[in-house]
């Protein structure tokens, strides 16, 4: 198993009502994986949209990306800047 | 190195971390926080930011036009926090030996920029309420206006 | 209104002339004065102007970007007499609603004088002796070195 | 007649030794004449190149240019700028 660090930015973290969880989650499991996971656990994570941008290690991923145990992945609002 | 400040940003100290006696032409963009007019009625933009990854994502962004333009010197520097109208939010100062690398750097830095950080805005409005901002530029409801 | 100054140019100042809380993007351009390397020794460039027509043809320049970018506002200072290394020579700044606008109208001011001002240029040196620049880069004995 | 201000800057006032004179040249003259005339009374003016770029009234105009009684004529070294 992999545990991995989650965290919500912005609205997400507004709808979810949480800025950071932790959640665990069997080897080779995905981004999806984690989001799908993450719904399970946090009721107000339902409202995130169904796919949702991600960011596995402090760089923007596809959700079919795969965790290690350790990282740190989170969701995000659609990005701004500037 | 951080790229992020929660402080107003010293352009002068900007300036100063990129220029030298070589540097012919320095190019400047200020991003500045717009009222939209009385109607809006906007006083700040309160910016929040996945820090880390902002971060890193400025570095890389720095890497590239450095790469790109090898006799540049490229600094940076984006608010987080509330900003209130009239403050820049971003500044980036790009000097080169001749003018059009200093622009062409400067340039290249904000349009990178603006494809999109780990940063998010939310107008904060004169009647105390507030509204996310989302890429598209349309307002979205705030949970907690 | 003269754009000429014969101080080192405050860009607060000239930042105040221009931006407004209808600002979004703000370009900066500042040129200035290069070492060109330890071998050259040049300490400062003496600017000497016809300051009438420098003046004017700045004031023109500036209504030209004015009526091409109708919603930038732009500014400019010129300096005149002696100028040390890394200091500016010349500072634009534009200030628009929209970035493009705020670097496009900045870049053409530069060019603009870039193609030529009543402006002339004296390289001086540590060894004290001085030499003109003309437009072509070569320089050209001076009568007093 | 016309009587023209003349006006010369950075290195053509070094070779002419002066900054400015005035000349008095016939109704219909041009800047070309008026640069003949200099050439005449001013010594360091024969140094000058056969064709400067001039000025007239703050604008820059060809040789051709006509002109007027009180007009200001300027010899203007290479132009730099910024």
């Amino acid at each position: 198993m992999a545990t991995v660090h989650v965290r919500f930015f912005a609205r997400y973290a507004e709808l979810t009502g949480t800025a950071t969880t932790a959640v665990t989650v069997p080897v080779n499991a995905t981004v999806s994986d984690v989001l799908h996971h993450v719904r399970d656990i946090i009721p107000g994570a339902a409202t995130l949209p169904p796919r949702p941008l991600a960011a596995l290690n402090l760089r923007q991923v596809r959700l079919t990306a795969t965790v290690r145990d350790g990282d740190e992945v989170a969701f995000l609002p659609p990005l701004a800047g500037g | 190195m951080t790229f992020l400040t929660a402080h107003p940003i010293a352009l002068d100290a900007l300036l100063a971390e990129v220029q030298g006696p070589d540097a012919g032409g320095t190019c400047v963009f200020l991003g500045t926080v717009r009222s939209g007019g009385e109607a809006d009625g906007i006083i700040a933009i309160e910016y929040s930011a996945y820090d880390a990854m902002a971060d890193a994502e400025l570095g890389r962004i720095l890497a590239d036009a450095r790469a790109r333009w090898p006799e540049a010197r490229v600094a940076v520097r984006h608010r987080v926090g509330r900003v209130p109208v009239s403050e820049a939010s971003i500044a980036i100062v790009a000097t080169a030996a001749h003018r059009a690398e200093a622009f062409d750097a400067c340039r290249y830095v904000i349009e990178a920029v603006k494809q999109g950080l780990p940063v998010w805005k939310k107008e904060l409005r004169r009647d105390g309420t507030a509204t996310w901002v989302d890429l598209s530029g349309e307002p979205v409801p705030a949970r907690d206006s």
